[in-house]
This record gives structure tokens, sequence and C-alpha cells, in this order.
């Protein structure tokens, strides 16, 4: 799905727990979420924590999308 | 080593129960491949295949499965999941879900053939993980 | 090694009172073959029969297969841990009895598959289906436990398998095939510009009626090894395999195995045949971690250009299958695997449990969810009690016309992962 | 026995009316007329089958007006009651292989009725319908005609008449993502060693099993100006609103959702929640932020970070590992959203 929509001519980034099985559908800007029940959240945290925390991984997002890149790239931190 | 035999096989459980961790889900296989696929979400990691090569999914109704745990991230979050886990318990369902549905089996004779197949397929796990 | 192999042609059996082979007809005296079962003091008693190619016959459930053969010359004797020593085998020369296998039926637990048709749309697809089978169904003293009864059966084919073999002893053969490797360095003097080609073949060890055993040996507790591809033609590798019918490899077929036969074949002409390389498929991840990374250091430390990897079963071997194809490849050794499919009774899902992008070069057997239609056929060696029981049938199976429909898995050999058939899918 | 009845579908240049100039000519029906290649099939189809009428259209016209051209036609294939549709064969032109593949998957989905085309194996048409259709493979040119009917009206006959159809490589057509077994005339381990050699001298091989898709999209360039640029948010997380108004299956699903976000500033349990099998929904559908973060995404629009958040979102249950549906879906999705002026994409899984 994520090859289809780059093939569309859009950039895409994938949020994605598991980031092998990213590289193997083929992602190419990926960023690291946090745990495969709620890749963009933390429950353990309270609401404004977690919201800050989505937030760190949302804007990562973007930055990823704002950079060349050649081929994949998994963006740490 | 750390780890846990999750089984819905009673006579899994009765072999080990006294000696290794055992969690029993009292349900079907899928039932227990759910709970491990949850499990690993959740950081657990697999230390046998789900799929047993020639008793086809849900064919028998039982199965054993070695996890261990995954180390907890400092934050209070769960361990980061294991993606060959991932992988092999994601291909493990789609694999059960493509056969077709049977009625269940009731001959007790049956069932007891395929506890017996389940729990030898387990010791052989077993002998490897206690090396 | 060197081995020449004696074909004998059978092209008959009938029971008689005196065994013997004569002009091409085996005449076997039951109660000669008797006692070799029954020595076993497990069996309390075993029936044999014949099916013929051709029959209104149906043999089922089907437990192992096996060609009877004998070692005339050289070191040791066929069916080494079982039958004879451990001497290692492979070199000499071994008569063997073409066209007729011993089967071995029975059932052993509820769920174990195995359809042999002699005749219809179901012989189309199992190679046993043409050879002259001599059948032992074998009963079990009261009580018995399941792992016992299976050891029990398998050892007495092989028995029964030597015993009908020794008769084939001073006989002249019909044809004879002569089989030889080089050591490595004799094969790269001798053929300096041919590939350097290996046979990885896996074996099924799983646990319970899952077994393969080498030498006598359960190999889920081998590290993958090195043998030359003439020990199987002497039965070095036999199966204790009882489910999985469609993709499990009987002893016959590790005897005659397809695979190695057709390297063989271009052997000296197109490509240098090295070894046959053995390795399991265990449950138990880091054994399969263990076991492929073994195999993959094997193919690079033999310096082989490429090698056929087949495997035997679905599901978990997938897993040690593609393992072991993407590790031989990261070595630079080309890689051909062997395999057949679940893609669903339509076809429709995905045909194997694991994936990879290095497996390129893939030959299938077919998909063995295919449902086919058998006819009721009049005589029955075994018991079709079973039947609904086994993978790939369901309560309807056994319909009331007497028909059965199956899924290709319950019948013998139908897409076996060693190439010996010629189905196929695309 | 009766005659096979066939309606054959051509476009103006085989119609002989004209080429590109010509190619916004409307749909015709010509009843109990055989025209251009109709003519070759009708003599290979001898006694068995015959051609009842010829549907001819320009291919812009078709491309153009494809709603209207396609329910013209429809009603006068329904009407015709053929045993069987042939469209083509198209060869590698584009426009009309598209037209072929579309007709004829739409006369087998919607009235049930046999179809069939043929065309060169890169025509586009090819890739979208192979699996809607029969496609038989034909040369890239006209050239390839003689080779393409006789292939075809073989195929034809047997297809029409409820005969077997083989696996693809035996009948010729192009494979449909379907597994069909078949008996080689090579036993399975003396193909191995076949593609071993070929492998081996770095000949050409073909796999009898395809791998899933492995292969690699180039990365598209850079967002240069985040400020002003729509971001539209895609799950395979399966966020649905509450109730799963498209009733998304838990796995393997069949379809994808499309669904507005107009005005909605934060998701919660009372809106939405996962309609995902494949993991433990609780903390999805406590707070569907945790999968699809449109609260914080809406804070960084207000804020001018991004300029615009894509007043629809994209939803589907994916699995991680790749699947042909999703590839499907991924390219209906990406269509969409390059149509709607999306400038990027940020999709999330579980």
């Amino acid at each position: 799905m994520v090859k289809e929509l780059e093939r569309a001519g859009l950039p895409v980034v994938h949020v994605c727990t598991v980031t092998p099985i990213s590289m193997t559908v083929g992602a190419n800007r990926i960023v690291p979420a946090i745990a495969i029940p709620h890749p963009l959240g933390n429950p353990a945290l309270d609401k404004e924590e977690e919201k800050k925390l989505r937030r760190k991984l949302v804007e990562k997002a973007l930055r990823a999308l704002q950079t060349e890149v050649d081929g994949q790239k998994v963006f740490e931190d | 080593m750390n780890y846990y035999i999750l089984t819905n096989n009673s006579q899994a459980k009765e072999e080990f129960e006294q000696t290794h961790n055992v969690r029993f889900v009292d349900g079907k296989l899928i039932d227990v491949l759910i709970t491990a696929r949850d499990l690993i979400n959740n950081g657990a990691v697999l230390l046998s295949h789900p799929l047993y090569g020639s008793v086809k999914p849900n064919e028998t109704p039982y199965r054993s499965i070695l996890l261990r745990e995954g180390k907890p991230q400092a934050d209070g979050l769960p361990a980061p999941a294991d993606p060959e886990s991932v992988r092999l318990i994601g291909n493990a369902i789609s694999a059960f879900e493509k056969f077709i549905d049977k009625k269940e089996v009731t001959d007790p004779r049956l069932l007891d053939d395929f506890q017996v197949v389940d729990l030898s397929l387990l010791r052989s796990a077993v002998e490897s993980a206690d090396l | 090694m060197r081995l020449e192999l004696g074909k004998i042609n059978i092209t008959d059996i009938q029971f008689a009172k005196e065994s013997k082979i004569d002009k091409g007809v085996l005449y076997i005296n039951p109660d000669d073959l008797k006692p070799v079962v029954l020595e076993d003091e497990k069996i309390k008693d075993v029936v044999f029969d014949i099916a013929k190619p051709g029959e209104s016959v149906r043999i089922t459930p089907v437990k192992d297969v096996i060609e009877p053969r004998v070692k005339v010359e050289g070191k040791g004797g066929v069916f080494p841990g079982w039958t004879s020593k451990v001497d290692t085998v492979g070199s000499g020369k071994t008569m063997a009895l073409k066209g007729m296998a011993i089967v071995t039926a029975g059932k052993i637990v509820g769920f174990q598959e195995g359809i042999i048709d002699m005749c219809g749309v179901g012989a189309q697809y199992t190679p046993f289906s043409k050879t002259l089978n001599l059948c032992m169904v074998c009963e079990p003293v009261e009580g018995l436990k399941q792992h016992d009864y299976e050891a029990a059966v398998r050892k007495a084919g092989f028995r029964v398998a030597a015993k009908v073999g020794e008769l084939a002893k001073g006989l002249e053969a019909d044809e004879t095939c002569v089989y030889e490797t080089q050591g490595i360095k004799e094969g790269i003097e001798k053929y300096p510009d041919l590939p350097r080609v290996g046979y990885v073949s896996m074996l099924q060890t799983q646990g319970l009626l899952h077994d393969t055993y080498v030498y006598g040996v359960d190999a889920k507790k081998i590290i993958p090894t090195i043998m030359s591809p003439t020990e199987a033609m002497d039965g070095a590798i036999v199966s204790g395999n009882c489910v999985s019918a469609c993709d499990k490899n009987p002893t016959y077929i590790h005897q005659n195995n397809p695979v190695i036969e057709d390297l063989f074949a271009q052997h000296g002409k197109t490509l240098n045949f090295v070894c046959q390389i053995i390795t399991n498929e265990n449950v138990y991840l880091a054994d399969k971690e263990r076991s492929s990374n073994m195999t993959a250091k094997l193919c690079r430390m033999l310096d082989l250009d490429g090698v056929i990897v087949t495997q035997e079963g679905f599901g978990n071997p997938d897993t040690d299958l593609i393992m072991n194809c993407k590790k031989i490849e990261a070595e630079g050794v080309k890689t051909v695997i062997v395999t057949d499919e679940y893609a669903g009774r339509d076809g429709k899902s995905q045909s194997l449990a694991d994936a990879d992008a290095a497996a390129d070069a893939v030959v299938t057997g077919g998909n063995a969810n295919e449902v086919v239609v058998l006819p009721k056929l009049d005589k029955v060696i075994g018991t079709l009690d079973y039947v609904n029981k086994i993978a790939g049938a369901s309560e309807d199976t056994l319909r009331p016309d007497g028909t059965l429909e199956v899924e290709l898995q319950v019948i013998t050999g139908a897409t076996n992962e060693m190439g010996f058939g010629v189905l196929s899918a695309r | 026995m009766a005659k096979i009845k066939v309606v054959h579908y051509i476009n103006q240049f085989f119609a002989g009316i004209g080429g590109e100039e010509k190619a916004d000519t409307p749909a015709e029906l010509h009843k109990g007329e055989v025209i251009g290649p109709g003519m070759a099939f009708n003599t290979g189809f001898g006694d068995e089958a015959e051609i009842i009428a010829t549907i001819v259209c320009g291919d812009s016209y078709f491309n153009e007006n494809i709603d209207a051209a396609k329910a013209e036609i429809l009603g006068w294939v329904k009407d015709l009651a053929p045993d069987l549709f042939i469209a083509g064969p198209a060869f590698n032109a584009g426009r009309y292989g598209v037209a072929c593949g579309t007709i004829a998957a739409a006369v087998h989905e919607e009235l049930g009725i046999k179809s069939m085309t043929g065309m060169y194996v890169e025509n586009p048409g090819a890739d979208m319908y192979k699996d809607k259709t029969y496609i038989l493979e034909t040369k890239d040119s006209a050239a390839g005609m003689r080779a393409a009917v006789k292939k075809m009206t073989a195929f034809a006959l047997k297809y029409a008449k409820g005969e077997k159809i083989g696996a693809s490589c035996e009948d010729g057509y192009m494979n449909q993502g379907v597994r069909v077994n078949f008996f080689e005339k090579e036993r399975g381990s003396k193909r191995a060693v076949d593609m071993l050699i070929a492998k081996l001298n770095d000949k050409p091989f073909t796999t009898e099993y395809p791998m899933p898709d492995f292969d690699r999209v180039e990365p598209n360039p850079a967002v240069k100006d985040m400020a002003h640029a729509t971001i539209a948010l895609v799950t395979s997380g399966g966020i649905v609103p509450k109730g799963n108004p498209d009733h998304i299956e838990s796995s393997s699903a069949s379809k994808f959702g499309e669904y507005s976000i107009a005005g909605v500033m934060d998701l919660d349990d009372a809106t939405f929640e996962t309609a995902h099998g494949g993991y433990d929904p609780v903390y999805a559908n406590e707070d569907a932020d945790r999968v699809l973060p449109v609260d914080v995404l809406r804070d960084l629009e207000k804020e001018g970070v991004i300029g615009k958040l894509h007043e629809k979102y994209y939803a589907t249950v994916g699995n991680g590992t790749a699947v042909a549906s999703a590839k499907k879906y991924g390219a209906e999705i990406g269509k969409r959203l390059v149509a709607d002026g999306v400038d990027a994409v940020i999709l999330t899984s579980t």
C-alpha cells in the first residue's frame, strides 16, 4: 500500500511500530512508532503527556516528509 | 531460560505445570494464537514456531507455544515488539484463516491423539529450550 | 563414492508357497514375512495384501512406502541403523526391486492421512498407483501408546523391505546404473569449468509422527552435515512421518530421490554434483536459526556455485525453507527451491507461510488445497473409518454415494516437495 | 447443438472508420454484422460459434465518456444475451486495451456473461483487468493478428462450451492471481535442475511461484513548503467511524474506507473505533488518535506548521505483510488523493 501511494506521486512517511516490516513493504521514509496496539500513544501516561508524545512523533513524521531521501531511511531520534 | 508455555492442551498443562511456567488458555487453537499475538504486540518473543508443519491449522484443536517476556522500556512502555515474532504470528493467523472450517472434533480418542501429538511437539521444543 | 545400482524389474506380485523372484514375478509366501513383523512384540497381527495398478483398490491410511533393496557388494547393508549396522553405505553394489513397493498402512492416530488409489482420478496424483504394492496392515497389541505404535510399524516396514530385497541376491540385474561423485579436490580437477552444485535436503523433524531418521538417529538432533548422494539410495535416510500425505517424503522417495537422480544425470556435463547436505525442520526457532546458519556455511565452505533446496511439509517448514534460501543466497550461492502450495480451495490465498525476495527461483508441486472427488472403489486395504477426520477432509467427505470429496493433501505424494511428480501450479 | 452466440467489441480503427481523428466516434451497435477482425474469428469458429453483433466505439469516446458508454454497451449486450463477449484484440494500443478490459470485465461482472479479450502484456489495460476477465496474451502490434485470433478462437470455444480452463500457462491467458494446478511435462526435480542451470549461467528462467511483491518505488521529492502543504492521513490500523458503517472486515478486508474528518478536532471513544482484528483494540477504541493522530495535526494546522489537514482520511485493515488487495487499495487511494490536491501522506500502521 505504501508503495502504491508513493507510486501515485505522493511523498509518504510510514509511521510504523515494526520497522523491519515497513522496510519489507517498501516504505522510503519510516518513523518508528510506540507499540502495536497504540502506535501514536501511550496509555500509561496522562492525557497531556500522551498528546505531547504523539506531537513529537507527528513532528518527526513531518520532518521526514521535508527531508530528501535516497532509498529507504528510518528516522530515529 | 526464563520462558513460559502458552497452551490450550490439558495434557501439556499436566505434564509441565510442576516444572515450568504454564499459561493455560481455556479456548480454541485460534484463541491461543490470538493470545500469543497480543502478548507479542506487547513485547513477548516467540521461541517456537506457531505453526506445526504437518498437522494443519483447523485440523487439530490444540496448540502449545513457547514465549519469553521482552524487557520493558525505562519509561513504562512495554518492550518493543520483536519483528520476527510479529511476522511469524501474523503469518500463522492468516494461514489459519485460509483453511476450511471443519466441525468441531468431539471423538475422545481423536482428541487424545491430537493432544498426544501436540504434547510431543511441545516436548521437542522444551528439550531445545531447556538445554 | 561410487554405487552401482542393479535394477530388477518386477512385473507382477503373487502370493505363493515359495518366496522368490522368477522372470520378473515376485512370489511371496506371507508366512515367510509374518514372523519378521511379529518379532516385535508390540505388533499383535499383520495382514498382507497386494494392490496392482488399474485395480479398483484404495489403500488408506498409508504410513510409509518403501522400495525393497539389498546390498550385494561393499560396506554395510540397507537401512543402516535399523536392519543393518551403522557402516557408511553408498558404495559398492545394491540391487533394487523396481516397479513395486512395500506400503505400510493402518491407523496410528485418528487423523492420519494418506490415500493411494490404484485407479481413477486419485491414481493420477499419487506416484504409487503405478507401482505393484505389497501392503501390510499391522494391528498393535492392546493399549499401545501412539509413539510406540508408530515406531513398531515404521521398523517392521524396513524389516519386510529388507527381507523381500534379499530375494534379489544372486539375480542378474535387468539394468545397471552407476552413480559416482568425486572428492572435493578430485572434482575440481576433473571438472575445472563446471559449476559446483549441491543439494540441500530439509528433513521433517518436528516431533511425533513428524520425524526423519539418518543412520538410525532422529534428525531433530543433528547439526546439518554432508552426505554422499549415494548414501540415501541405500536407505541411510528413512521416514517416520505419518501425517501430511501429499507433501511428505516417504522412505521410497528418499531411496529414489529425484533431485539426486536428475543432478546425477547432469553430473560432468553441465554441472559438478558435489554432495547432499541434510538439515532439519525443528519447532524451536533457535534450532531453525542454527541449522540454516550451518547449512549456509557448509555451502560456502564447499565453494558451491548453486544448490537446490527441497522441503517437507507446510507452514512451519516454510520458515526454514526461506531462511535457508535467504542465507545461502547471501553467501553468493545461487538457489532454486522446491515447495508446494496451500493457496486455499479457491487458489486465492498466499501460498506459503513465509516469503522473501531472495526466493526468485521456485519450483512448485501444486496447490494442495485443490479439491478432487475420488470415486467409490471396490476394495479398501486398511480402513475408511478415519477418512472424515483427516486434513483436507470434512464431516461430509465420505458422501452418501460412496465417493470422497477431498483436498489433494490427503493423497500420498500428490504435491511432493522433492519434485517427484509432474503436478505444478501457476 | 445450437451455435454459440458471440458479441464482438472493436474500436474505430479496426472497424475501418479511421485512426486518431475518428477516435471520438460514439458507440454503435451493428446487429448481424461481422466487421474487421471479427471475420477471422468467425472463420476460426467454423460451425461451432458465430458473431451475432459487433459493437464499435471510438477509443477517446469510450475513455472520456466511460460511464455513459459502458451503460449503453451493457444495455445492448444484455438484450443480445450472447454466450460469450469478445473484445479486441487490442495489442499494444493503450486506450483500446483499457476500453477492452473495462467493457469485458463489466460484461462479466454485471451481466454474468462470459467475457474475454486479448492484448500485449505491457498494455496498461492488462494489469488493470487481468484478474477480472480472461486476457489472452498477444504480440505488441496488429502484425500478430493471425496468431492472436488463432489463440483467442481456441480459448473462446473451450470457454464458451464450459470446458475446464487450465492453468494460465497452459491456456495462454494472463495469470489472474489465482493458483491453478496442472500437469507439467517434466517432473519437479528436473525442472529444478534446469532452472538452476539457467540461473548459474545467467540465462533467463521463470519462477513457478513469484514471491509477493518486493519491488521498490523511488522516494518522491521532499515537501518544500510545509506551511502551505495539504497533508492527508491514511491508516492500515482500521480506524473507522463508530459502528463501522462500511463493515470493513477485521482481517483480509475486501474494501477500504474513505471518511470525512471535516470539522473533527479530536477523535474520541464516542465517535471512532478500530475495525482491525489484528491487535488488541482496547487502546485504539479508547482514543483513536493513538492510531490516527487527528488531534495533533489539527493543532499543527492551527499553528500554521502545516497548511491543511486533508478533510478525508482513508482506512484499511493490514496485517503488515504485503497483500495483493492492499496494492489495489493503495493505487486507488493514491489516485483520489492526487486528484484532491494532497501534497504528502502520513501512513500509520499498528
